[in-house]
């Protein structure tokens, strides 16, 4: 069983669980613990990508590479700050959706940065203080390395004080405001720490499957990790984390159920598409999950 | 806090055990009799499957044929799709399956050119042979030893049909393409010649890949009046665009790369097509192999696949598989090394040479849409 | 302390306050009266920050913070409770009193790193939200769902949750209105006991002989308007109170019969 | 002018079919608050059915379309009560989520239907438009189908919510879901009207686009999102809203890459929506909706 592990089909499979636990544990920060229903987080997933990829095909050193991808992504996050300080519930979701939208309309349009749809071949491999993570192992210890820090510092937000007032103006903004908590300054700082991990999490791939192109960060991207968050439990960390391990492992045993050739893949999204519906009518809440995402501040939720 | 740490980590490591646990293992076993396995990487669900079935049923029309005759001295040769969904984070996926689960010697795909890109250097580490049927984009060229591909590079389209729009005494011309990647390299191949020969580009338009409506693109095309345009579409988006050209009364004369040079392009957009040039790879239709290629693709499967030149190749591809491990080249370095020597094969995708960087030497011809056939021009 | 200087605030055709002005001084504790509908809440709100108002002035000790934010007006030591109670309901009682107190640590950077202090202020943070939930008799429901107390309780946790913040002003919209009479007495204790430790309160209600047992002044409102501030025994027979509350006498003439 | 003009028809066009599907979206926002993502496969299953009758079984092309529409229909009813029932009053993402799953399960069921080959309903030659006279702008006889046929739902539609008894209730529910309830009016018996119309509506802007351009299994994916900005621009829960935020989006879109370069022209879509969302979140027709302060 061991020899399996070391495969690199199983080392790519972790990999990806590393990279897609800092997706949903940054989103459901973001959506859990703060009630801003945002579906562009593909956006600043790309966006730290193309960062990290750019620089480094630039030839600069990694550590560059993870700060510019960390930078950039978190400057994507201050600009949807405005429309979630200004907007809720639904149209924070629609506005959200509709800025991702347009940051990929300029990954593929923008030819002469990204170079478009033909995108960024070749990327490097991530070395930093002269050690260099050849093998698919190095990157998975390294890929969990960061996502156990990214999962620790996300907890510890969230049972500070500060994560305190987040839940606080979650339940109720007027409330917040009226035992003076400033909802915009923490609406904001919360915004571009999530969007910043989500970059994170753009350069670990980027450097994984070393070529990138804007076919990766589309909304269905942002709805897998919009699923992981509410399958795994909204507002719970560990939910999270066991939601994007369940999601990304998912789709692999239907590879070998021998479906006939002709209809295994359709069959495949199917049946993927079937266990979502499924989990969504018996298990709303999530498996961990403690809050109920109602409607603005209507009493009963509809 | 530390409880939990450990917690979230035996909770990962069950969870991958219980995820992965179904997977039977599949010794490479060369005396034995298992069926030899060779893998197949292409967009079969999403926008791109329309052409990725094809792509997969010529593969398997050729599987099934070897096989019946006797398979590959006497063992059956067994062929395992994977969705790659043209994308780079499931074609990576499906080869580290294909490569470790079912320990494949060679890869059939990918397609589009982000899965062969996404998959090359994960191939060339594994030592395992990927031989694209339809990735043109010219980073492909330098990507590895053990890739290869059954398509010319774009950069051999591109330059032909510049070069003889130019010798017909075009100037001024459009360029209109998808937003992809086959599409936007066989546009910055053709730009550069054609504007090095002396010729300009006065207008430029291209459109998402599954948009259906693109009258406004052909409206500012007509209003900057070129005096020709060089098409750079899917079929389907390309049928569309020829029927609204005529819809809207543009008759500009139409040239466009091999993704173009097919059947239900000219029967789906009647008789807009009239009169395009197109530059193929030697694909006639009427070429004795290839149209037996067709004759048993349309028995076996009921329909014409849309991009028929690259169903060929994928068929082509799985012989030339067939033909290495038939003289005993069983592992990818065998088999590579045999793809080397591979020149003047006369498949069902016309006549192949694979270079020194594995790329297929085509000679490509241009041809013509004359009441509604395509015929060879010079 | 407070002065409310000609406020107006019209949505739309609807007047809600139309040039209202009164004082709260020091130490006292004010009531706020008046028909519904007479503007008493839409006060409230504008002194608070909840809604800008179209004309004039609010001044805390003279400092004025017409139309600050609301959270920076809470900061300057103005707390309040509200007509419909607005607690955190799946947050415990304990987080909920914790949560209006003033706490640098909630500051993302300072809220991450293990000081000592931040543990020593949380435990003095505990320790006065303990005392005064004993002072409203709530201690025992300390790690109670907020949403799931009973609404007595909750109105008590509110109003113990708007001392928390140790304001300089409290502003308790309608404190005794939808209570049952043991949860009165015990409310007119509370206020009785904040009179006595020389908080200032401004209050909205109803209730009139709660009002009359409480108030120092009375401020009588009617469309919009101040009509009428004084001591509630002279209140009591304004004529202008009466007919605001009362409806006017109308002298109906009889026609002579034919 | 003739450039001009026929940029506006292009977009009268593109803005006819956005309208037919936004309504779909916007009769069921307005009661539900939920944003049926599955709403855009739904016009993909339209086309396929009509495709069906019309080509496979040679049925005429109006009833073809007739019995595609009834076809979704029973789909829209069929999806609400199964997958959207159970999660009445979950909140909003256990719904938004299922939606995402049926437009995944519609679109691998209508590959594994269908097959992935593209499809179309042309048969015959393809004929010049018409030169529309003194604004030389062409438009093709299937266009001009298309426009009437899509404005001619919207008024059946628009009297069916005025005059009939369901409709009223329609406006009913929108308004309050709860006075309706008590006040006689079966919320879920509405609520599969809505459906029930609304898919058959997106049904027909199946057919449309199917008969001017082709069929593939993706096809309702970028309607979808279009067709739902629409929505949200006239004024999510407006029926007259999603007409003319329909209308407005064909004609900005194709107005716009006029200026910018065409690579652009969905994200065009979006911006329009970005800036209403910031500027005028009710939309144009929109009512506000609880979202101020109720303190």
């Amino acid at each position: 069983m061991l020899e399996f592990f070391a495969s690199n089909y199983a080392l790519n499979l972790l990999i990806l669980i590393c990279i897609y636990v800092i997706l949903s544990v940054s989103l459901n920060l973001i959506i859990g613990y703060s009630g801003m229903l945002n579906l562009g987080h593909a956006a600043f997933f790309g966006i730290g990508a193309y960062a990290s990829a750019l620089l480094a095909l630039a030839g600069y050193p990694y550590w560059i590479c993870f700060i510019a991808a960390v930078f950039f992504a978190g400057l994507g996050g201050a600009m949807i700050a405005y429309p979630s300080l200004k907007l809720r519930g639904d149209y924070l979701a629609i506005a959200t959706l509709g800025f991702g939208e347009i940051a990929r309309a300029v990954m593929k349009n923008w030819v002469s940065l990204t170079r478009g749809p033909l995108g960024l071949p070749g990327i490097p491999k991530i070395s930093f203080f002269g050690l260099t993570l050849t093998t698919k192992f190095q990157f998975f210890i390294f890929a969990l390395i960061i996502a156990i820090l990214v999962v620790l510092f996300v907890s510890k937000i969230v049972k500070s004080p500060f994560g305190r007032v987040l839940r606080a103006i979650r339940e109720d903004e007027i409330a917040a405001q009226a035992i003076g908590k400033n909802i915009k300054k923490y609406k904001v700082i919360v915004v571009i720490t999530g969007a910043a991990c989500a970059g994170i999490a753009g350069s670990l791939f980027a450097h994984h499957i070393t070529f990138i192109d804007p076919t990766t960060f589309t909304l269905m991207e942002t709805i897998l990790i919009v699923c992981m968050v509410v399958l795994g439990g909204v507002a719970s960390i560990r939910g999270s984390v066991i939601g994007a391990t369940i999601l990304v492992l998912l789709p692999e045993p239907l590879r070998f159920l021998g479906l006939p050739t002709s209809m295994a893949a359709a069959l495949r999204v199917m049946i993927y598409a079937a266990l979502l519906i499924l989990l969504m009518i018996y298990k709303p809440n999530g498996i961990f999950g403690e809050w109920r995402f109602r409607h603005a501040k209507s009493k009963e939720a509809l | 806090m530390k409880n939990y740490m450990i917690l979230m980590s035996i909770l990962l490591i069950t969870i991958l055990v219980v995820g992965c646990a179904p997977t039977e293992m599949q010794p490479a076993g060369e005396e034995t009799k298992e069926p030899i396995k060779i893998g197949f990487i292409g967009p079969l669900t999403g926008d791109v499957a329309p052409y990725g079935e094809g792509w997969r049923d010529g593969a398997l029309l050729a599987v099934e044929e070897i096989n019946t005759a006797g398979g590959i001295n006497g063992r059956m040769l067994e062929l395992v799709p994977e969705d790659g969904l043209c994308k780079p984070k499931d074609a990576t996926n499906a080869a580290q399956k294909l490569i470790e689960i079912d320990k494949v010697q060679a890869i059939v795909g990918g397609f589009c050119s982000s899965e062969t890109l996404a998959v090359a250097p994960i191939a060339e580490e594994a030592k395992v042979v990927l031989m694209s049927p339809g990735s043109t984009n010219a980073d492909i060229t330098e990507s590895g030893d053990y890739i290869f591909r059954a398509c010319p590079s774009d950069a051999l389209q591109g330059e032909i049909m510049a070069i003889y729009m130019y010798d017909e005494g075009y100037r001024e011309v459009a360029i209109m393409y998808a937003n992809s990647d086959y599409n936007l390299g066989l546009r910055n191949v053709f730009s550069k010649k054609f504007t090095e020969l002396g010729g300009e580009i006065v207008v430029e338009q291209n459109y998402e890949q599954d948009a259906k409506d693109m009258r406004t693109q052909i409206t500012k095309i007509k209003d900057a009046a070129p005096e020709a345009l060089y098409l750079v579409p899917y079929p389907a988006d390309g049928t569309i665009i020829l029927v609204q050209m005529k819809e809207l009364d543009v008759d500009l004369p139409v040239f466009a790369p091999e993704s173009m040079c097919v059947d239900k392009v000219l029967v789906d957009s009647g008789e807009a097509a009239e009169g395009m040039v197109v530059s193929t790879p030697t694909f006639d239709e009427a070429a004795p192999k290839t149209a037996e290629f067709l004759q048993k693709f349309n028995d076996r499967f009921g329909y014409k696949p849309e991009l028929t030149s690259y169903s060929a190749n994928a068929y082509d591809v799985v012989y030339l598989f067939a033909d290495a491990m038939k003289q005993g080249h069983i592992t990818g370095t065998e088999i590579k090394d045999y793809l080397y020597t591979v020149t003047d094969y006369t498949g069902a995708g016309g006549k192949l040479t694979i270079d020194e960087n594995g790329d297929a030497i085509k000679e490509l011809i241009l041809m013509r849409v004359e009441n509604g056939e395509f015929v060879d021009l010079e | 302390m407070l002065k409310v200087k000609k406020l107006y605030k019209h949505f739309g055709g609807v007047k809600a306050v139309d040039g209202c002005s009164f004082e709260v001084e020091k130490g006292a504790i004010v009531a706020l009266i008046g028909p519904n509908g007479a503007g008493k809440t839409t006060v409230f709100n504008l002194i608070t920050g909840f809604i800008e108002p179209d004309k004039g002035k609010v001044l805390l000790y003279n400092k004025d913070i017409t139309g600050m934010a609301p959270y920076r007006i809470s900061k300057e030591g103005v707390s309040r409770t509200f007509q419909i109670i607005r607690l955190f309901p799946k947050m415990t009682v304990l987080e909920n009193m914790m949560l209006s107190m003033q706490n640098v640590y909630e500051n993302f950077w300072l809220s991450m790193l293990p000081l000592k202090q931040k543990k020593l202020h949380e435990a003095k943070m505990v320790n006065d939200a303990l005392e005064l939930l004993k002072f409203v008799d709530l201690e025992g429901k300390k790690n109670a769902l907020a949403g799931n107390l009973s609404y007595g309780q909750q109105k008590l946790l509110e109003m113990a949750k708007a001392l928390a913040s140790e304001p300089e002003l409290l502003l308790l919209d309608e404190p005794a209105s939808g209570v049952n009479p043991t949860m009165l007495k015990k409310i007119t204790n509370l206020l009785k006991e904040l009179k006595k430790k020389g908080k200032t309160i401004l209050f909205v209600e109803h209730n009139m002989d709660f009002v009359m047992k409480i108030a120092d002044k009375v401020v009588v409102m009617d469309g919009g308007e101040e009509i009428a501030e004084g001591p509630p025994k002279k209140i009591q027979k304004n004529k202008r109170v009466l007919d605001a509350y009362l409806g006017k006498v109308i002298k109906i003439k009889r026609r002579k019969k034919k | 002018m003739g450039i001009a003009a026929q940029l506006i028809i292009n977009g009268i066009i593109a803005g006819g079919i956005y309208a037919l599907v936004a309504l779909g979206y916007t009769m069921v926002y307005g009661i539900l608050r939920f944003i049926n993502f599955a709403h855009g496969e739904v016009f993909m299953l339209g086309a396929y059915l009509g495709w069906v009758f019309n080509i496979l079984l040679g049925v005429n092309v109006i009833v073809a379309g007739v019995l595609a529409m009834l076809g979704c229909a029973v789909a829209g009813f069929v999806i609400d009560k199964i997958a959207y029932k159970p999660l009445r009053g979950r909140g909003m993402l256990p719904p938004l989520i299922t939606a995402i799953g049926i437009s995944l399960f519609l679109q691998a069921l209508a590959i594994l239907i269908f097959g992935a080959q593209i499809r179309t309903f042309r048969t015959g030659e393809v004929v010049r438009g018409i030169t529309i006279p003194f604004i030389d702008a062409i438009i093709t006889k299937i266009q001009i189908v298309i426009i009437i046929v899509s404005v001619a739902l919207m008024v059946a539609l628009h009297f069916y919510i005025k005059y009939t008894k369901t409709g009223k209730a329609m406006r009913a529910v929108a308004d309050n879901y709860e006075v309706a309830s008590i006040v006689g009016i079966n919320p879920n018996k509405v609520i599969s009207y809505v459906f029930i119309i609304g898919s058959a509506l997106a049904a027909a802007g199946g057919i449309l686009v199917g008969m001017e351009q082709n069929l593939t299994p993706t096809m309702g994916v970028s309607i979808g999102i279009k067709s739902f900005t629409a929505a949200v621009v006239g004024g999510i829960g407006n029926i007259y809203g999603a007409v003319l935020g329909g209308f407005m989006i064909g004609l900005i879109e194709n107005i716009g890459i006029w200026f910018i370069p065409s690579g652009y022209k969905d994200a065009i879509a979006f911006a329009v929506l970005l800036f209403f969302l910031l500027f005028k979140p009710t939309g144009i027709f929109g009512v506000k909706k609880g979202e101020e302060v109720s303190v």
